[in-house]
């Protein structure tokens, strides 16, 4: 026909939602809850409908050897997810959860593949850990095939099928970070602003939703916009250059501390201060604060264990408890003032803060 | 047939054509008519193959007219000459290994109906045209780069007959030819001819000019030194006119070779994937030249491989000087023993390379390189072995054929190497160059070097040696020596009939 | 005449069915039947079912398709960096333009590989016309391509019609329905490489360009067809990708280049052109489709994945030994 | 001819003048001349391995391999870094002897060979550091990536130094003179008694050694290790060297060549940063500039050759 088709079948849609008031006000809650924390005097949350889904439909009881769950990983490509996985395993050992696994190696394209060989294993459940868009038609593919899908630590567009997203807000980070950065700067200054990877949806998201919040601010000009791909290395490089082409730069919004790392670095390279600055939360870069007092920024995180609510969420679906459409995960944000409460000077550079990881487990994971 | 009839099939006036350092072609006027072997003959260098490269639009001339048929024509590509009606046949090869021989006679010209090859008219083509060039037994679905030289040269020949042109061009057909497959050739390019086809010819063979051409042109020095009707030339005149000056055409006389056994081969048997030939042994004194006849495929070539290291052996041994030589190139270079081999384009130079780095390669220094003691190496080579090169530096492929050869001789004897094994030294190399190559190797052996060579033209394996050993079949099969050097004797022994 | 020779009738060298069977691109295959008998023996009903031979069949198309393009270009003694790119702006666009509209779905995937095409002639212009080396011209438009497509959009855009994606995600038993596009594509470049003179002047191109225009082959046209036919492939990969997706991203194809033609030289194509086996560039496919499978299916531990494809690649590699002495 | 690559480098500079003011500065000299020094040291040991026909991909790989080893092994110790670069070097030239082993004794296409040890390089790091490189780099490396004499950095400085002995190794040695040779004909000299096996093997083995330098400096140059360092497939060091006209078919090029497209590539990058055009401006610009430079670079004299 000429008409135009709505995207794409079932899914998280609005169409009944259970208006699930205590989700909605925890939602406004997290929001308010890193506002204190940063000492923002606004920060306003992204509207957000937070329905509850039925679940009755999936619900069975467990197999001889529990649930079979599977899990399309990141793959352990970087410590963020080892992190995950791990946490995932331990929580899977502990519910008697019987793991499919299969790692993208941070790859979308590998990742439709491993969604498609886990379905075709028939698990109970599956969560995924999206590595991009790409994956959503596979992502559809499965939950057709009756698998209830819970997306962990990232997101897909409406109509992916998935009956739960749990992860961290993308723009909770991203605003979050460019409010306290217009703040801390009295609404005026130049800002350079430092993405991870072109396209990646975890970068996109971020830096959309910190430019939505820098445009309510005539003072504030975003004067570049660069990608660090995640790399300390590539980051000092394009940090160097801004050393040089803006000597009078405010302020640098970035999303990632691996990123901060570089820009620490190119600027104790120059002997200029550097200007505060945002990111994720990697003991790297707080070592690297801890050594120049006069540092200033706002970090938070996106803590690698929420794959253990992805986990409990998909067990929820499978008890046939109502569980919500989007659970968002809480997690601390601090600023330079709280360094020392989070910093782990005896952790390896690699460690995200603050690790919900046993010590023991980082320990054999080299992370400490 | 004393004139052609009609107006010429090609003809070109004025035609230049200069390279850096050197005008391969200037003020070149030839003119080939319907039913008439017309040959080129010239010294290497003199600018051959740079005219058939520009009348069959593979290079553009820089001045100079071409008519076809009496129109003027341009040639901006081979596609442009081939749809005219001029078909070629390269000097270079240009039959494509990784093709079949089918595949590789059909090039450019497939039958074909609507996009879809028609493979059965293909199959008749490709059959009809290898029988007529000799090949009625080849597997037309063979690759091509399994195939001897010989039979590679006949397919490219049988691509050149499927065009059916109004001019065949030929650029040293027979140099890799055997003798029936060359009686063969020429049988076709008769029968063309009467068929009304003007055939371009070009050879260093010059009695083979002789008996085919109606008409000859001489080029030295990319000129036209004279034109005109066969019968007014005989060989000693071509030379001369190719050379400029008188050129003695007799093999240098054998000295008496000395005492001393040189190298001495005891059972050798190249390792080999098919069955094992029969082990052979030979000697070369000093100051010996020996010379190893044989059919094409005889083994001749891998003989003198092996015996250089530069193929493995399942057997037997090498001695040079008391010496035993363990297998490996190396090896053997240390003892004294070199090679210079059939493919100098393939095996014997890096034609990348400019001409003074050949010639030290096989010496190349462990430290620091001195330009202008390559320099001066290059010059006392090139004085020494009348070696003509626009200069040190000039890159080695665009050297002409017989200076190319000399080179390798060149390199090797930078070694002073005390047995030297030669494989077709003298194919494709013009009659000059010829001699000075026998003169040099009569030089060498005077010396007190022992000479083995492996060559097809049978005079001069007989005019060169002391001795010549017959091979068959990968072995030895017999010797003659003395006055028992006669070529009837030779080709019984090659052909294992009886006397 | 004096010459002394009489032409031998040739013979076949011995060992010519072995060394033509690893020409021909078997050692990949011998390596990818070592790998299912493994499988076979390891997980043997679980590998086999149809649900999970439909998931690693569906893992060839798209490299596939990419794959059968590149070993177009390769043969003709080229190569082509940029079919990531191109797959990645076709993806983008055909979720783009179709946005959801079932009626757009053919003229947008006819349009979209008709502009894959499009990128091909340009690079075959720039290669045969212009002379320009291949590595670095489709180097540039690798970045070139991929800027278009994160300038039309950096995050998801647009949405496949149902009967597109539904189409690239199911299944007949175990054969997933794209494979057809995959097996008709193969039988076109079989068929031309085999039944039409294009394809031996491909071969005659790849191998030596000056013999092949000496021989009277239009160098240019044949090259510049090449590149125009890996263009539309990788395109049409690029909508297979959007269909699978159903929507389009900007880094939908990223890396597509290095497998397709880690894939075509595994598969015995010599990457100086003129010489290759399209059965072993296929078996390259099955190749990388099924380690990826296979570490899913045999839950191998995460971390020794890479290694393991690794390995896996090496010894494909190492086994294939081409001794191609005279 | 030798002028034409210069020519892309002059439209680089130009477009710099016109676009980004502020880019003839010695500070982003400066920072030119440190892209130079991180892209041309791998960038000639790439020459090397393209000279004699083969290719190596596996040099991102080593480069992450190498500030991997020494992090863990020195763990951030002085004492430690001499033995954690030992092993760094070992690994390297092991890598670079695989490859070298493929391609000689198992004559596997160096595209194939090098892509299989970079897969397992990374794979190997993977399975070693779970994803986490652990371990700290030994400030004692860091004038090397970061120090600066005369005002020029550090790596550019061992670049040119680098360069010149490659220079003159290739131009002016015996070995140089093989190296060609083997590249060009291989067949005929090994006829010659020439040793191909060993001068390929060289060719590959001063690659991987080159890449564990880079991996040095880089290690110098941050101070942390870089987990995404090793799951770069470094395309710039071949580029470079490709870009400036050493021929993928091996035989032809000069380490000149090679410099003038080290310098054009590494003054490209900082120019993207500097105009920061965006994700997609930046990547068209830089698809289109290359395009350019290879187009001002007139037609090779012997371009009927193959060449890719
Ligand atoms: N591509 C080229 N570049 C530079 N010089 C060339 C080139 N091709 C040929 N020449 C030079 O032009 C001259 C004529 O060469 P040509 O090949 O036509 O000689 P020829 O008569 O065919 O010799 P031969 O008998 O050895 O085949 C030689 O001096 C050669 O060095
Ligand atoms: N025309 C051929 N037909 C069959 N086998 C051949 C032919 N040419 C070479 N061979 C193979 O190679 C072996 C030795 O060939 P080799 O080239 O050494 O002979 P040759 O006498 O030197 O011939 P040529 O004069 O062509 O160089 C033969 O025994 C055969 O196995
Ligand atoms: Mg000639
Ligand atoms: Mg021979």
């Amino acid at each position: 026909g000429t008409e135009r088709e709505p995207g794409a079948s079932g899914g998280s849609g609005g169409e009944q939602c259970q208006g699930a008031t205590a989700a909605q006000d925890r939602y406004r809650q997290a929001w308010q809850t890193a506002r204190t924390q940063l000492g923002l005097r606004t920060l306003d949350p992204v509207p957000e409908q937070v329905c509850e889904v039925e679940t009755t439909k999936y619900a069975k009881p467990p197999g001889v050897d529990g649930y079979k769950i599977a899990f399309a990983a990141q793959g352990p490509t970087n410590s963020w997810g080892l992190s995950s996985e791990e946490a995932f395993k331990r929580q899977a050992a502990a519910r008697n959860v019987q793991v499919l696994y299969a790692s993208a190696g941070g790859d979308a394209a590998t990742q439709v593949d491993n969604i498609a060989q886990l379905a075709a294993q028939e698990p109970d459940a599956m969560v995924v850990v999206p590595m991009g868009d790409a994956i959503t038609g596979q992502v559809q593919a499965a939950a057709r095939q009756g698998i209830p899908v819970v997306l962990c630590s990232g997101r897909l567009g409406p109509g992916s099928g998935a009956v739960s997203t749990v992860t961290r807000q993308y723009e909770l980070l991203g605003g979050m970070y460019a409010e306290w950065l217009a703040q801390k700067l009295g609404g005026q200054g130049k800002v350079a602003m430092l993405s991870g990877l072109a396209g990646v949806p975890t970068a996109e998201h971020q830096r959309n939703a910190a430019k939505r919040v820098f445009a309510k601010y005539p003072g504030i000009s975003v004067v570049t916009e660069q990608y660090t791909q995640w790399s300390p290395t590539v980051a000092k490089t394009v940090a160097a250059n801004l050393v040089t082409q803006f000597p009078d730069l405010n302020g640098i919004w970035s999303d990632s501390g691996y990123g901060d790392m570089g820009v620490v670095a190119a600027y104790k390279d120059a002997g200029k201060p550097v200007p505060p600055l945002t990111g994720d939360a990697v003991n790297g870069f707080l070592k690297a604060a801890k050594g120049d007092p006069r540092l200033e920024f706002a970090v938070s995180s996106f803590p690698p264990e929420q794959s253990t609510q992805c986990l409990d969420t998909a067990l929820a679906v499978l008890n046939g408890q109502p569980v919500l459409d989007k659970v968002y995960i809480d997690s601390p944000s601090f600023t330079n003032a709280e360094l020392d409460r989070y910093v782990r000077p005896e952790c390896g550079d690699n460690l995200l803060i603050p690790s919900g990881l046993p010590p023991d487990q980082l320990r054999e994971l080299k992370l400490c | 047939m004393l004139i052609g009839t009609g107006v010429a099939a090609v003809a070109a006036t004025g035609l230049t054509k200069r390279y850096p350092g050197v005008t391969a072609l200037d003020e070149v006027a030839i003119s080939c008519r319907p039913g008439r072997v017309h040959a080129l003959v010239g010294e290497n260098g003199a600018g051959k193959s740079t005219l058939v490269r520009v009348l069959t639009g593979n290079t553009a001339p820089d001045a100079g007219e071409i008519s076809f048929r009496g129109r003027p024509v341009t040639l901006p590509s081979p596609r442009h000459a081939l749809e005219l009606g001029i078909a070629s046949v390269h000097q270079e090869l240009t039959v494509l290994p990784e093709l079949t021989v089918a595949e590789n006679v059909l090039l450019g010209q497939e039958p074909a109906a609507r996009g879809r090859l028609d493979r059965r008219a293909g199959g008749r083509t490709v059959a009809e045209a290898l029988d007529r060039v000799g090949l009625a037994g080849l597997d037309p679905a063979r690759r091509a780069g399994e195939l001897s030289l010989a039979n590679r040269q006949l397919v490219e020949i049988a691509r050149a007959l499927v065009r059916g042109g109004r001019l065949l061009i030929l650029d040293e057909p027979s140099a890799v030819l055997s003798g029936d497959a060359r009686q063969t050739l020429f049988g076709v390019i008769r029968a063309l001819a009467t068929d009304g086809v003007a055939v371009l010819y070009i050879s260093h063979l010059l009695d083979e000019v002789r008996t085919l051409a109606d008409d000859i042109t001489v080029l030295r020095d990319g000129r036209v030194v004279s034109s005109g009707l066969a019968h007014g030339y005989d060989v000693r005149r071509m030379v001369r006119e190719m050379v400029g000056r008188e050129v003695d055409l007799v093999y240098p006389s054998l000295l008496e070779a000395g005492e001393p056994t040189v190298l001495e081969v005891r059972g050798l048997v190249p390792r080999t994937a098919g069955p094992a030939p029969a082990p052979v042994d030979l000697t070369v004194r000093a100051g010996e030249i020996v010379g190893l006849a044989g059919l094409v495929g005889s083994g001749r070539s891998r003989l003198l491989r092996t015996v250089a290291g530069a193929r493995p052996r399942a057997a037997g041994t090498v001695t040079v000087n008391g010496w035993k030589v363990r297998g490996g190139l190396r090896r053997a270079v240390a003892a004294g023993l070199v090679l210079v081999p059939e493919e100098r384009k393939a095996d014997g130079l890096v034609l990348e390379l400019p001409a003074r780095a050949n010639v030290t390669l096989a010496k190349a220094p462990r430290g620091w390189l001195s330009v202008r003691r390559e320099r001066a190496a290059f010059a006392e080579d090139q004085a020494k072995l009348g070696i003509r090169a626009v200069g040190p530096d000039q890159p080695t492929g665009q050297l002409s054929g017989g200076n190319q050869q000399k080179l390798v001789l060149a390199k090797w004897l930078r070694r002073q190497p005390s047995v030297l094994l030669l494989d077709e030294p003298t194919r494709g190399v013009d009659v000059g160059a010829k001699v000075e190559i026998y003169r040099l190797v009569s030089r060498l052996a005077g010396r007190g070097m022992a000479v083995l060579i492996a060559s097809s033209e049978l005079p001069e394996v007989l005019g060169m040696c002391h001795r010549v050993l017959v091979c068959r079949g990968g072995a030895v099969v017999g010797e003659l020596s003395g006055e028992a050097r006669t070529e009837e004797r030779a080709l019984r022994l090659a052909l294992g009939v009886a006397e | 005449m004096t010459t002394l020779t009489a032409a031998a009738t040739e013979r076949r060298t011995p060992g010519n069915g072995l060394a033509g069977a690893i020409r021909g691109g078997g050692a990949v295959w011998a390596v990818v039947l070592a790998g299912l008998a493994g499988l076979t023996l390891a997980h043997g009903p679980g590998f086999w079912s149809p649900a999970n031979m439909a998931g690693i069949l569906a893992g060839t198309v798209v490299l596939g398709l990419v794959a059968l393009g590149q070993h177009l270009v390769v043969l003709g003694g080229g190569i082509d960096l940029s079919v990531g790119s191109t797959a990645t702006l076709a993806a983008l666009l055909t979720a783009i333009l179709i946005d959801g509209y079932p009626i757009r779905t053919v003229p947008v995937v006819l349009a979209v590989v008709m502009l894959g095409a499009l990128i091909g002639l340009a690079h075959g212009l720039l290669v045969s016309a212009a002379r320009l080396p291949p590595f670095i011209v489709t180097l540039a438009t690798l970045y070139l391509l991929q800027g278009v497509a994160l300038m039309i959009s950096t995050g998801p855009a647009g949405q496949v019609s149902s009967a597109l994606s539904g189409f690239a995600l199911g299944r007949l038993g175990p054969l997933p329905y794209a494979l057809v596009v995959l097996i008709v594509a193969v039988a076109l470049v079989a068929f031309l490489l085999r039944r039409t003179a294009f394809g031996r002047h491909l071969r005659a191109v790849g191998g030596d360009p000056a013999a092949a225009r000496a021989a009277g082959v239009r160098v240019n046209r044949v090259r510049v067809v090449a590149y125009l036919l890996c263009g539309a492939l990788a395109a049409l990969a690029g909508v297979l990708l959007a269909a699978r997706a159903t929507i389009g991203s900007p880094t939908a194809g990223v890396g597509l280049e290095l497998s397709a033609i880690t894939v075509v030289v595994l598969g015995g194509t010599s990457l100086l052109g003129g010489r290759g086996s399209l059965v072993g560039t296929l078996g390259g496919v099955a190749l990388l489709a099924l380690v990826t499978g296979s570490v899913t299916v045999l839950q191998l531990p995460a971390t020794l994945t890479e290694l393991i494809r690794g390995v896996v690649i090496l010894i494909a590699a190492a086994v294939f030994v081409t001794r191609r002495s005279r | 001819m030798a002028l034409a690559p210069a020519a892309g480098l002059a439209l680089v500079l130009v477009l710099a003048l016109v676009t980004t003011p502020g880019f003839y500065s010695a500070e982003v000299l400066a920072l030119v001349l440190f892209q130079v020094g991180l892209i041309g040291i791998t960038a000639l040991g790439q020459t090397g391995v393209l000279l004699v026909g083969g290719i190596d991909l596996s040099v991102g790989a080593v480069v992450g391999l190498t500030t991997v080893i020494v992090a863990a092994y020195s763990g951030g110790s002085p004492d430690r870094l001499a033995t954690g670069v030992g092993l760094a070097a070992g690994a390297g030239l092991l890598v670079g002897a695989v490859n070298a082993g493929l391609v000689l004794a198992r004559r596997v296409p160096p595209f194939v060979a090098t892509f299989a040890t970079f897969v397992l390089v990374q794979g190997a790091i993977t399975a070693w550091t779970r994803g986490a490189p652990a371990g700290a780099i030994p400030p004692a490396l860091a004038p090397l990536g970061t120090g600066r004499v005369l005002g020029v950095p550090v790596p550019a400085w061992v670049f040119l130094g680098l360069a010149l002995v490659a220079g003159l190794l290739l131009a002016r040695t015996g070995f140089g003179r093989r190296v060609y040779a083997t590249g060009a004909n291989r067949a005929a000299t090994a006829l010659s008694g020439v040793r191909t096996g060993w001068v390929i093997a060289a060719c590959y083995l001063g690659c991987a050694g080159l890449a564990v330098l880079a991996g040095l400096v880089n290690a110098g140059y941050l101070g942390y290790v870089d987990a995404r360092l090793s799951r770069n497939l470094d395309l710039n060091s071949i580029a470079a060297a490709v870009i400036g006209g050493v021929a993928l078919t091996g035989g032809r090029g000069r380490v000149t060549q090679t410099v003038t497209g080290v310098v054009l590539l590494a003054t490209l990058l900082t120019w993207l940063v500097q105009l920061g055009a965006g994700p997609g401006a930046q990547l068209v610009v830089a698809g289109s500039v290359i395009l350019a430079a290879v187009w001002l670079r007139t037609a090779e004299e012997d371009t009927e050759r193959r060449s890719w």
